[in-house]
């Protein structure tokens, strides 16, 4: 069994209603497998979708990367600080 | 010389600019954003900022870093509020110190534009009938 | 708006960033040019700035014209010293203020350059074995 | 006659031992002609010819210029303000 921990920000968090959550899977999956898991939950996920950034343990990657068990994936809309 | 900065606090320019001066460099380039009073034709009462704390203190780290790997300057110094910022404060200074201008300038520039782009911070927009995360609508 | 000053007196940048400010201005860019303890190999103790008042007035203003009428910036003040200046010290000050930094870098840059060509100040550098005029080697 | 009034700055300044002082000639004169006159008061002014900037009732112009009587002429070596 492999434990993720997910953290969202900005408007991801105010549609899923939380900053952070562990979830587990039997076996290894995809940023992408994780964000399908998130669109069941919470359906207005699926609006953003087109515009997400992924970080997996603080460092930009893409949605196909393959989590291992202890990641901390972070999802959040483009940036905007300055 | 490099120091990154997140904080809730105001921002102190004169103590801050006093810090780590060295005698030997001879433009300082000081950028200073500040949260504007107007937006998009909207009127905007304060501005939330929310942060990846952990991640955007090793986004900054990288983004100096590669600014002082392609610039000879003395000193960068980097401080970026979050939490609730208003009107005509400051949520970025960026100072980068050198010998010479043209170097402050150019890494100035690719600092700003690059925080811009990659570190985890957002906005959210306050108005008087309501509020907004900016960028989402890309 | 627009403010240039000459003056002997230390620069107060405090003072000076707090006058003017405008709260729809969101990038705020200052260049301080400062005296440097070293100079082509030998070790500066001091610089005399010498002016021609007037006609540095005139070709401040009219650089700072130029300006504005190139870029779309709120303020653009300008401040530079003659008399002595010692080392660490400010002997120029340029702040410009606008919606967007853009403007703000373009017209920076624009303003210390064009000073360096054409405002009719002259630096005499004081070493620990003598004096000279910056400029004449061309 | 025509009075001249002329500026020195810096290293020229240095040379000519003077920051300003006035001049009359019988009749209209060039820069160029008053160069020439300090030059032969001032010898040393002969070193810095080619440097030298010009400004005419503190307007930049070139060393060919016609002065009028009441001019005031800036003569001084490049700028390094800043």
């Amino acid at each position: 069994m492999i434990r993720i921990r997910l953290k969202l920000f900005a408007s991801m968090k105010d549609i899923c209603g939380f900053t952070e959550k562990d979830f587990s899977f039997e076996k290894p999956v995809s940023v992408n497998e994780l964000i399908e898991e998130l669109t069941g939950l919470y359906p207005a996920v699926s609006e953003k979708k087109g515009i997400l950034l992924i970080a997996v343990n603080e460092e930009y990657t893409d949605s196909g990367t393959i989590l291992e068990d202890g990641d901390t994936v972070a999802i959040f809309p483009p940036v905007s600080g300055g | 010389m490099k120091q990154i900065i997140t904080q809730t606090e105001t921002i102190n320019l004169d103590a801050l600019l006093a810090h780590g001066e060295s005698p030997s460099d001879g433009a300082d380039l000081v950028f200073i954003g500040k949260v504007r009073n107007h937006s998009r034709g909207k009127t905007v009462i304060h501005i939330d900022y929310e942060i990846y704390d952990t991640m955007a203190l090793k986004e900054l780290n990288k983004i100096a870093d590669e600014a002082l790997a392609q610039w000879d300057t003395g000193r960068i110094l980097i401080v970026h509020r979050f939490g609730r910022v208003n009107i005509g404060e400051a949520s970025i200074v960026i100072a980068v110190s050198s010998s010479h201008r043209d170097e402050s300038y150019r890494s100035s520039r690719y600092i700003i534009d690059e925080i811009k782009k990659r570190v985890p911070i957002w906005k959210k927009e306050f108005y008087s009938d309501g509020s907004e995360w900016i960028g989402d609508r890309n």
